[in-house]
């Protein structure tokens, strides 16, 4: 399969509230876009129901080269550092057309 | 307190409750839960403001000043009490103390059906002050965790990185902080939705009445099943919370309801009805505009703390009990 | 059937059913469907209870008995008639019957719609027999189901690894059993209505009824039209059901249609539009309550058999071609 | 154009622009958007069929004639326009104008709702002109489009792949394109909704009745308030779209409400509040229907550059401005 | 990437009625919580259009450090045998924090 | 962890729109199903909000086993060159029960 290119799919799965945040941080560190799931869940603090604005968790999707994702995790270790919940997962993936995400 | 008990709004909130505990499988879709808070903002903004642009100014402009002292005050009391407590580091108190200086819209909506089913008479005002308190209480709880976080700084001896600027970084965190209390979207909502009901012509607002409402008290009750079930869903969380913080829950209230008689009767001239209900504005905690904003501005405190107390105890604490707690306060000193 | 085609209800379950047909690409968002039907539940509940407080005591007493005796009888002998037909296995001919011993309340309120295109009355008992339906049926197929997979068990020799032990076991699977029956989301809800709408204070009710009465008519229109595109999404199961419980899908609501005419005009005593409700009450296959208990505690049988069954025969069939059938069924008894 | 700025709808359309330029975290739920216009169209559908089923059949039989004039005339007067200023490709150009010939549910209500704050009548036909409207548009944009990528093909001298079976081939996409344009999902609702309004009894239609007029206004509000945080979103590609497209954008309106109120008098001999709801039609874009057709079957088009015309430019420029505008042509023309 | 740590991410789609259950497979298998997708779908039980409660399909997401991994596919191969349906896939992600999720 | 079987992951980012074509993909190309989430998100094309169906983005998953993915790769590619908007990503997954995936 020649024609499917490598790269980083980061995954953050945090808080509703905190959406522009993330937001922010990926243009900053130069993405080419994101996708954002509602969802619902529970971890440490408790069950996220979804019905509030404040239980609501999002799933937010960057998918990036592998040069960017070191700089993208910094920002988010930024973020943690300042309070924020947030979990962090990094995988593998090969999308074809990688010009699209560059 | 029985005739509370028999308002289908209050028993729509016991039902949630219910569901929750005895573990139904009841589940609201959670798009539709934020949209019924979405119309109950609207619909109480819309009046709030029909009601404004008829209303006495003075008074107004009386009650709008006592709604800013007792957005500004109670988080006030809140944290010095929470402060002395040393139940909770200062970054919670702060996040926690803003909450009770805005209010909850569902607990003034049910004390409304409350006096709509003793047929009491009320007010238009409180709802006017309804709208203004929510920014305040979020300003202040901003300012109160500023400040925590400086003298945090100073006490850890290292002075914070974010710190350093001065003054200049000082203003700029200030207009930050008055930026997130009056963009908050519930806020805007409020606000917007009142000055729509203020300046519109009456012939079209007459247009907009059976939808804001006719059909208000129901969905007032989908509202109140589905915060039935968030709120039996925070008691799983007591123990974290802890008996002391429990207590907080019940007591911040009957201070501000007792607050906010004083307040309705003596300083407003109100009678029994405008009299309970600036009573729950000052004794209710926010559960839709202070959490986000506190969340985001105040990462350091815990969500689960302050949720637990405003949803899970002060909520359903009001509703059921409170109400008519108020109500006797108010007929007490009120004499009626 | 003329006159049931232009009911709006009845067209609109049409108009999505044509919709799915000619492959539009009309599409509903999934937290709306769910809205609609909780919206349902609790109007019909309040309605119900609201009319239960006003009822002579003994004739609802009467009709909750013939409402359990129709929510055990009907699975019984849907069981019964599938076992015998061979066309399924035990644990699907359970699920399967179950829905028959439970309602359709989006077929319950087109006939109501119907009889009130025609300007016929009706008595309000239905409306309770209705609340109290949804349990049994779960019920009794969580019990069919038991005693199916136990006899399977034997039959196979080997008895299953949970059946060891006993007597004790026994119990406590009938206690779940009851739970999860009594549990259910829908029942919570529709009960808790009811029992609302009881024992809510009337002067409060009549704040509500705008909501439950006036936007009632509209929003079952919205929902039948979801339920037509849900219906015509299950012609393509058609063949993998097979004729012959496609046979038992029109048949059995036919068999309910006459034992519940019966009912209705022998034991109830109810004029030509009580006793129509009855039949349909009968008739009519649950598609709310009963499936996803049954896919909890059943999960060996087939969801995919029950739900078209359910959803793409028997209610498609009641609603169209049905309810004018019960009708001239009643009329003939009644002789009116 | 102040009278049109008291308007509840104006206002929060308003409201919803402001929030996003403050940049406020005010959120709508998706499903609670698209319930808002599923709704909208059902219900103008039930109103205009049942405008219909007491119309005057000529008077009808001749509007929607010039509906139809109207679905193919802009959309072809549009791509002229946009293809000789040479500012897009010619795919782009087709769906760009598909959009013209089809309408703005929302901006035709805004208009409804601004004669009716002026307390100015207005005849029931244009109701029925906009649900025509729909599918013309949708066809033309569709053959434009396809006879822009045959010239394209030819020009590059070389035959498409899919071009190359000739004529079988062009009617089987013509069925294609007709079949996509009237199964387009707010197609058959709307149109379904009127033939339902239309051959519904008339005792089952007042039912209905509270569900699609008294609530109407109200639910237009919230849709308009979610329709302007989706017009302020689309400001951030102005520059893409450049300033010539954006002057498109209001010239294209300004000329359909010149060519409307000429039909709507002239031709249709309607009153000054008919005749505006004409040229509304005329002048408004849709965002509705049209663009997921256009991204459809008209790929190689840029979805930024048409949904920022008809979203961010044409419809607010209606709703602000061109309603009024329209309004003053209109008496100018009637001369009342 | 010295930050991130091997985990997995197991995921479960299946019908919405399971989510309880689920939800107790977790919380007795110790992970640290979980995330829920409401989705549509088709599979060999025809097609979930996730209107009714009946046909919503669930996207259920745990990350277990490795450790966990076997015992909870167990849990899970224990849900099927009594008959529902599951589908269970099983990847690899790498995340920051591994203590948020033990 | 011998009862894991390798298979594809393959994940569209495109609009609600396209949903009807990806669904006759997955068919034509013998998957065994599929299943969507809806999302927001932001690309080339500017923020989908997810309020019209027009500015609605899906999240398509197919999970196929290694031989069918090159085929499903073909038919996407075919799409994208009709001009539609597409975003594939491939990744590996274990499955248990591969035969259900087949
Ligand atoms: N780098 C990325 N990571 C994750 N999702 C993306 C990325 N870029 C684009 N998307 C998604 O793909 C959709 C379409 O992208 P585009 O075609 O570039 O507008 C966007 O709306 C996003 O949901
Ligand atoms: N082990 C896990 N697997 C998947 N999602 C998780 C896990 N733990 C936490 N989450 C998600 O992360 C959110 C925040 O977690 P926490 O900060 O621990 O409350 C939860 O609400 C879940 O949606
Ligand atoms: N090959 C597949 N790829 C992705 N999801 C699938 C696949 N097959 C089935 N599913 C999902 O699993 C659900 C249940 O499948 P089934 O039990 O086969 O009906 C479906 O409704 C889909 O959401
Ligand atoms: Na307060
Ligand atoms: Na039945
Ligand atoms: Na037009």
């Amino acid at each position: 399969m020649h024609r499917l290119y490598p790269e980083k799919l980061i995954t953050v799965i945090t808080s509703d509230v905190l959406e522009g945040r993330l937001v922010q941080v990926v243009k900053q560190r130069g993405a080419s876009g994101y996708t954002i799931f509602r969802a619902q869940g529970a971890g440490s603090s408790g069950e996220q129901s979804g019905m509030l604005d404040i239980d609501t968790n999002i799933v937010f999707h960057v998918v990036v080269p592998l040069a960017k994702v070191s700089a993208m995790l910094d920002a988010l270790e930024d973020l943690a550092r300042k309070g924020h919940h947030l979990r962090v997962l990094v995988s593998d993936v090969n999308v074809l057309w990688p010009e699209k995400f560059e | 307190m029985l005739s509370n008990l028999l308002i289908p709004a209050v028993l729509f909130f016991a039902l949630g409750f219910f569901a929750k505990l005895i573990k139904s499988d009841l589940r609201f879709p959670p798009d539709l839960a934020k949209a019924l808070s979405i119309y109950l903002l609207v619909a109480i903004g819309l009046h709030g403001g029909y009601e404004l642009g008829k209303a006495d100014l003075l008074t107004a402009m009386n009650s709008v000043m006592w709604a800013l002292f007792l957005g500004f005050g109670m988080p006030l009391i809140g944290y010095a009490i929470l402060v002395f407590s040393k139940k909770v580091d200062p970054m919670n108190a702060a996040a926690i103390a803003a909450h009770y200086g805005s209010v909850s819209a569902g607990t003034f909506l049910t004390a409304v059906a409350y006096l709509d089913s003793l047929q009491i008479e009320y007010d238009s005002y409180p709802v006017i002050m309804l709208a203004v308190m929510e920014s305040p209480a979020i300003v202040v709880g901003l300012l109160l965790a500023a400040w925590s976080r400086r003298r945090l700084a100073q006490k850890q001896g290292a002075p914070q990185a974010e710190a350093g600027n001065g003054d200049e970084h000082d203003r700029n965190k200030l207009t930050h902080i008055l930026r997130e209390a009056f963009t908050n979207g519930s806020v805007v909502l409020l606000l917007g939705s009142m000055v729509i009901g203020a300046v519109a012509a009456p012939q079209s607002m007459a247009k907009i009445k059976p939808f804001i409402e006719d059909i208000f008290m129901g969905v007032l009750c989908l509202f109140l099943l589905e915060m039935g079930m968030e709120a039996a869903r925070r008691i799983g969380e007591f123990r974290r919370v802890g008996a002391v913080l429990i207590v907080f829950g019940v007591a911040m209230p009957v201070l501000g309801g007792m607050i906010g008689t004083l307040i309705g009767h003596e300083m407003l001239g109100f009678g029994v009805g405008g009299t309970l209900l600036v009573a729950v504005l000052a004794a209710s905690a926010s559960y839709i505009a202070v959490p986000p904003a506190m969340r985001l501005a105040v990462p350091e405190a815990s969500p689960s703390l302050y949720l637990t107390l405003s949803l899970g105890v002060t909520f359903p604490f009001n509703v059921v009990f409170g109400i008519p707690l108020y109500h006797m306060m108010v007929v007490m000193m009120v004499g009626a």
